[in-house]
């Protein structure tokens, strides 16, 4: 897939895509939460939420 | 791209041979439960399962392989302390796989609504994905919902379809057209803050030869059949008592759900016999005012009556005693809707959804009762008005006796 | 990484092979002429070479036994030249040839090459001596079919008049269909060994230029030895090469042709077949049967959408009763449910191979009946009728319900005007099956969504395949789905209603 | 690879990205909140939503639309810009994750329990590499295609439960306080009307970009409409207390259809329209995803991300949350204000763009 010449911007963003899916997908597989994205937004957002509608 | 693609090809694969054939079911492994039925038993639950043997019950088909025979039902009963506990239990005794989607109908024993109230079974009902909110719900009066279920009965081969038909065939004789389903009660209890009622069923004779094949060879019919009759009323989840006839008319009629309801009326005209009718197109609106703190409904009947049967002497030919009979219709009616409404109000239970017609129209007024809705509800006035125009005297003008 | 998931690539034209037969002039010395022409059709026997060494006037004529018309060889070469030569006055060998009495075209050649093309199509090479030419007299006649009524597309109503072998008929058949001076046959040939020759037909001026060029160049790209039917053509030049959707309409109705053709589409005609490809082809057109714009509109609407029913019947019918009766048995109603139940009773296969197995056997079936010699047809029909019939149910086999649901896939399958096409009904069916009973009814949809997009991605000499259903063409309704009366669109009221629109 | 689509088709994906997974979860999500009001919950989301979606098209409008990850480059600058369209990326691949794991949710609570999760996910995100494989312009034309019959069939199947329909199940209106109906209606607003900005990077592929204002905003009030109708008959017809009770109340309602008994349960038939919808919003979330993936490369085929951005959305649906409950609750806190971040991030870099001139320098 790699076989033509590519721009370094290009290879770059196709190994970082590539690394993360893959480190993503073995903490799923291995069932560690490396990545709680639920509980970083949650913890943005809660206070907002409590704001507007109390709790 | 070659790796591309034999990357997708395995990962279709994988997904079809994960799915495994998991969640699929043959149809002959398979026991089409047509019908549950809960009894108490010592402080437990006993859950009875009608389920249906196919291969009795499409008897006679040219390719249902030899073998296939037997009754058409079977009854399994399973005690457990929660009707989940018994089907679990279940399974240890019976052949196949339970199918809950086509239960029709749920029969609570009398004992059961009255002592343990029937809030125990709706959530293992509404959380099985098979099972449809809207199967029937019935009370077995005076009786065990396993007394219903262990009957074989002529023209069905299931019995719990010929429950389910007799329901309807019943509604003109109830009034309870459609007769009551889970997912109502379930809302009546505790959507509406409303208290529910169920309509009752009853073998006709008890018999207990009715359990049997055999019985069907029997050319009479009473002693293998159930009747559809008044509805139990309940508080909240408790059963508290039965409607007679009438009183259920009442509270059909009040809640919109008489279609088509048979009256007969007993006064005519100063002699002997009686003017039957068909009243069709009924239309009730409650209205709910309050006045000076005072909570009152209006009840508004209309009706058309179709004449039936009369085996005294009127001249039906003259529309002045058309106007009679329709008096007397009305009459009739009013009576019954009386008495049903006096009832709920001496026992104190909204059975009618009153409450929910207050929250509907005056929310605010609502609020106010709400707490201690059962009193107001029994001070609640209730005017009812009943307006029937008889439509036509039938295929027939003149009466026997006339002459 | 530039082609799709089922397209491949488009074949790429290799160097054109040089001839192997050098370009060899003609000598003036009839002798040496002969023997060489002998020598490069190998004496084969049927090339027969008739020598006048004799006469005054040296002359030999070539031609191969069974392709020309031997009485006209007679009459119109041999008695004519006879006749000259008994004449007294000198004669040169230039002007024997202008004793032929003949309408048939002469061409002159110099080269063997084209003289050996010539006389391999059925022309009658006559040689001369001292005359470094030889003529070519195009007097071609073989055994043909007459033109009879179609076998695959039959109707009721219509022309009876099938396409043949022969090119030369067929361009008729169209020809006298349509009386225009801008149809167009252009010639090509394919193969390296057969050289079949290929005509790509068009009406000039309504014919969609990109197409054609798209054809032509297709066809120029094809490098194969042999050709010998429009489907070996269909698959070469075809670009959705993994789809099982033909992309090419195969007719051998020349109504049908003719209508493609004012429809500004391409028609593909080829030697010894009578089957010609039209092309562009969308997908609708395959439910789309000359008779229905023979017969009423309305009556011709309705069988359209049967035709549609039935095909996904024949796509789904299984695969559904599959899913619904190992997965959704509550989307079944009770009582049916209770007496498929009871037909399963005792039956020891899962539904599943159950339909596969009645699937397959009855695939067999109509193999068989194609490829039997004919007078055991009525064995097989029996033994047919016994395998898929009575006795697999009274055996405990399978249950009578799947041999209801096979039969009217069978039968369903056979309803498309046009056989390639059903082909792909029963080829899907299969994957279908397996899908829903892996999955259900979900496997279904996720079936319906692929074939739509796998539709919907198809195109047909680079025209859009699911046209004018998506992307949809709101002009071309007329004649999609429904048919509207013709009158709609062909006579004053139409423009009407397209000035509306 | 054909990206190009006509305003027509711009108005169908509109509509059924908006269609498409809300269908099932808006009743709940309205009623849970503002009880029997939830259609005045749903007509206020459709109200915000359009606001929201005016202001986004007016600015893309100023600058020609062109593609977002190009503007965001624009006006934003080169870093910040790229740093927008990561975020943008992760959005759109977080989107899609959620989209399938509500999927196969759905599957698994009311279909066929006994089945794998991974199985439908595993397929729909196939055919959503499917489609995207082809172009934009397949899906485009797939739902131009399969729209009117999903149509069809959903407004029939309503049709089919109106004789269920109680108006006493809708009253008493505006009863519920109104922090409640704004409740009901602040989930509704970002899933889906906020979510839809990810449409963004499609608009530079429509032909006709006079009429993509309109359509656009057509299809997004068409999919406002059926919402609201579909809160309306839901709680019509069953009232909100089971409304409330039901994890799926679209599918509830459509199990109520007993007309004559051939058309009983056939509630799967929503599932068809749904699945429909679900594989529009996955196409869209996954294209926004790869075609911004391409605009960061510098690449000029987006082929190449979509086996990583699959594998990726994959194991984020299945990761994310790790059951129903979290999921739900936390789509219901949120999910808008999560969208609206992004939302106003952009806008607020196009703003700044128009003052500073920017606007002028797009597509030229």
């Amino acid at each position: 897939m790699n076989n033509k010449a590519q721009s370094i911007k290009y290879r770059v963003t196709l190994t970082a895509l590539w690394g993360f899916t893959i480190i993503y997908t073995i903490s799923f597989l291995a069932g560690k939460q490396l990545f709680p994205f639920d509980k970083w937004i949650g913890a943005l957002f809660k206070p907002v939420y409590a704001m507007m509608f109390g709790g | 791209m070659i790796i591309k693609k034999c990357f997708f090809t395995f990962l279709l694969s994988v997904g079809l041979l994960m799915s495994g054939c998991s969640g699929r079911v043959e149809l002959n492994e398979l026991l089409i439960v047509s019908a549950i039925g809960v009894d108490i038993k010592e402080d437990n639950t006993a859950v009875h399962f009608q389920v249906v043997n196919a291969g009795g019950s499409a008897g006679g088909q040219g390719g249902a392989p030899a073998g296939a025979s037997g009754g058409a039902v079977y009854t399994y009963s399973v005690t457990g302390k929660t009707v989940y506990e018994a089907v679990e239990k279940a399974s240890t005794i019976l052949p196949r796989k339970l199918l809950f989607s086509h239960v029709t109908c749920i029969v609570v024993g009398e004992e059961y609504a009255r002592q343990k109230g029937i809030d125990g079974l709706f959530d293992f009902l509404e959380r099985n994905h098979g099972i449809r909110d809207s199967m029937l719900m019935l009370v077995a009066k005076e009786s065990t919902a396993k007394n219903i279920l262990t009957i074989y009965t002529p023209i069905f081969k299931n019995p719990a379809e010929s429950l389910r038909n007799r329901v309807k065939q019943s509604a003109a004789a109830t009034g309870v057209a459609e007769g009551v389903q889970e997912k109502e009660v379930i809302n009546w209890i505790h959507g509406q803050y409303r208290d529910p009622v169920i309509q009752g069923v009853e073998r006709v004779e008890f018999d207990n030869q009715a359990d049997d094949t055999q019985n069907l060879q029997n050319i009479d019919a009473n002693n293998k059949t159930f009747r559809i009759t008044g509805l139990a009323y309940f508080k909240k989840d408790k059963m508290k008592g039965w409607y007679n006839t009438k009183q259920t008319r009442g509270w059909a009629i009040i809640n919109s759900r008489a279609h088509e309801m048979f009256i007969l009326s007993h006064k005519c005209n100063h002699s002997k016999g009686y003017v039957g009718s068909l009243i069709k197109g009924i239309k009730t609106d409650v209205t709910p005012k309050v006045h000076d703190g005072q909570l009152s409904y209006k009840i508004n009947v209309k009706g058309k009556a179709i004449l039936q049967e009369v085996t005294c002497k009127i001249n039906v030919g003259s529309p002045k005693e058309l106007k009679k009979i329709e008096f007397q219709i009305e009459e009739e009616l009013t009576k019954e809707l009386t008495s049903v409404i006096d009832k709920a109000q001496s026992k104190k239970l909204d059975v009618f959804g009153f409450g929910k017609l207050l929250y509907d129209n005056h929310p605010e007024m609502w609020r106010k009762y709400k707490k201690d809705w059962a009193e107001h509800f029994s001070d609640a006035n209730v005017k009812t008005t009943v307006n029937i125009t008889l439509e036509t005297v039938g295929a027939r003008v003149e009466s026997i006796h006339e002459q | 990484m530039t082609h799709p998931f089922f397209k491949r690539k488009r074949h790429i034209s290799q160097k054109e092979t040089s001839r192997s037969e050098e370009k060899l002039p003609v000598s003036a010395d009839i002798h040496i002429d002969l023997a060489k022409i002998k020598e490069l059709l190998g004496n084969s026997i049927d090339v027969k070479v008739i020598e006048f060494l004799h006469a005054p006037v040296k002359f030999a004529v070539c031609y191969i036994e069974g392709m020309v018309n031997k009485q006209q060889i007679e009459l119109s070469i041999f008695e004519p030249i006879k006749r000259w030569q008994q004449t007294d006055c000198k004669k040169k060998p230039e002007e024997l040839i202008h004793q032929l009495e003949t309408a048939a075209p002469l061409y002159t050649y110099r080269h063997f090459d084209e003289i050996t093309a010539a006389v391999l199509k059925g022309h009658a090479a006559i040689f001369v001596d001292r005359v470094d030419a030889v003529y070519c007299l195009a007097i071609e006649m073989w055994q043909a079919r007459g033109v009879e009524e179609p076998q695959s597309q039959t109707m009721v109503r219509g022309p009876r008049e099938g396409f043949v072998e022969t090119l030369q008929t067929n361009t008729t058949l169209i020809r006298r269909r349509i009386n225009t001076p801008s149809l167009r046959f252009n010639l090509s040939e394919v193969g390296k060994i057969t050289k079949t020759t290929v005509l790509i037909a068009y009406l000039d001026g309504i014919v969609d230029q990109d197409v054609l060029t798209e054809v032509k160049e297709r066809l120029k790209n094809i490098n194969t030895d042999k050709v010998f039917e429009s489907g070996m053509i269909e698959e070469l030049i075809d670009e959705n090469g993994y789809s099982p959707f033909p992309v090419f309409q195969s007719s051998e109705r020349p109504d049908v042709a003719a209508a493609a053709l004012t429809e500004g589409k391409v028609v593909i005609m080829f030697e010894g077949t009578p089957f010609v490809l039209i092309t562009p082809t969308t997908f609708i057109s395959f439910f789309q049967a000359a008779e229905d714009y023979y017969h009423h509109f309305d009556l011709s609407t309705f069988i359209r959408l049967i035709r549609i029913l039935s095909f996904i019947i024949s796509i789904s019918l299984p695969a559904a009763f599959i899913a619904f009766t190992t997965f959704h048995h509550e989307l079944i109603p009770t009582s049916l449910l209770v007496s498929l139940g009871a037909q399963r009773e005792g039956v020891p296969f899962p539904a599943f191979v159950e339909a596969l197995v009645m699937e397959t056997i009855f695939e067999v079936l109509r193999e068989a009946g194609i490829r039997m010699p004919r007078p055991i047809g009525s064995a097989v029909s029996i033994v047919g009728a016994i395998v898929i019939g009575e006795s697999a149910v009274a055996a405990g086999l399978v249950s009578p319900a799947v041999v209801i649901v096979v039969s009217l896939t069978a039968i369903s399958s056979f309803v498309s005007p046009y056989y390639g096409f059903s082909g792909a009904a029963r080829l899907l069916r299969f994957i279908l099956m397996v899908l829903a009973a892996t999955t259900g009814i979900f496997g279904m949809i996720f079936f319906l969504f692929g074939l739509i997009i796998h539709l919907c991605a198809l195109t047909s000499m680079g025209k859009p395949y699911f046209t004018p259903l998506a992307p949809f063409q709101s002009g071309q309704q007329k004649d999609s789905i429904l048919r509207f009366p013709l009158w709609w669109t062909q006579t004053k009221l139409y423009s009407k209603w397209s000035k509306k629109s | 690879m054909n990206h190009n689509l006509n305003h027509w088709q711009l108005s169908l994906i509109v509509f059924s990205f908006i269609m498409g997974s809300s269908l099932l979860m808006a009743p709940n999500l309205t009623s849970f909140f503002s009880g029997q009001d939830a259609w005045i919950s749903m007509i206020l989301a459709v109200i915000i939503g359009f606001l929201i979606n005016i202001l986004w098209l007016f600015l893309l409008k100023r600058y020609q639309f062109q593609s977002i990850f190009a503007l965001n480059e624009l006006t934003a600058g080169k870093i910040m810009g790229t740093a927008v369209n990561i975020t943008i990326v992760f959005y759109a691949l977080h989107l899609a994750a959620y989209v399938i794991r509500n999927l196969s949710n759905f599957m698994i609570a009311n279909v066929i329990p006994e089945s794998n999760p991974w199985t439908y996910q595993i397929m729909i995100i196939l055919l959503a590499v499917y489609t995207t494989y082809y172009g934009f312009n397949n899906i485009a034309r797939v739902s131009e295609f399969l729209n009117p019959w999903m149509f069809l069939l959903f407004i029939g199947s309503l049709l089919l439960t109106i004789n269920k329909f109680e108006f006493s199940n809708l009253k008493p209106v505006f009863d519920q306080k109104f922090v409640y109906i704004a409740q009901g209606a602040y989930s509704t607003t970002g899933f889906p009307f906020i979510e839809i900005i990810l449409l963004g990077s499609v608009f530079v592929y429509v032909k006709q970009k006079e009429k993509l204002t309109k359509s656009y905003m057509a299809g997004l009030l068409w999919g406002g409409a059926v919402l609201i109708i579909t809160v309306i008959a839901v709680v019509g017809v069953q009232g909100d207390y089971m409304v409330k009770r039901q994890s799926y109340p679209t599918y509830e309602l459509m199990r109520n259809i007993s007309v004559v008994s051939i058309l009983e349960r056939i509630e799967v038939l929503i599932t068809v329209v749904w699945i429909f919808g679900i594989l529009v919003k996955v196409v869209v979330c996954l294209f926004a995803a790869v075609s911004g993936l391409k605009h960061i490369s510098g690449h000029t085929s987006m082929r190449v991300f979509l086996l990583p951005c699959a594998i990726l959305i994959w194991s984020m649906a299945n990761h994310i949350h790790e059951n129903m409950m979290e999921f739900t609750d936390f789509v219901g806190q949120n999910w808008t204000m999560w969208w609206f971040t992004l939302y106003a991030v952009i806008v607020i870099f196009l703003i700044a763009g128009i003052m500073r001139g920017k606007d002028k320098q797009a597509g030229t």
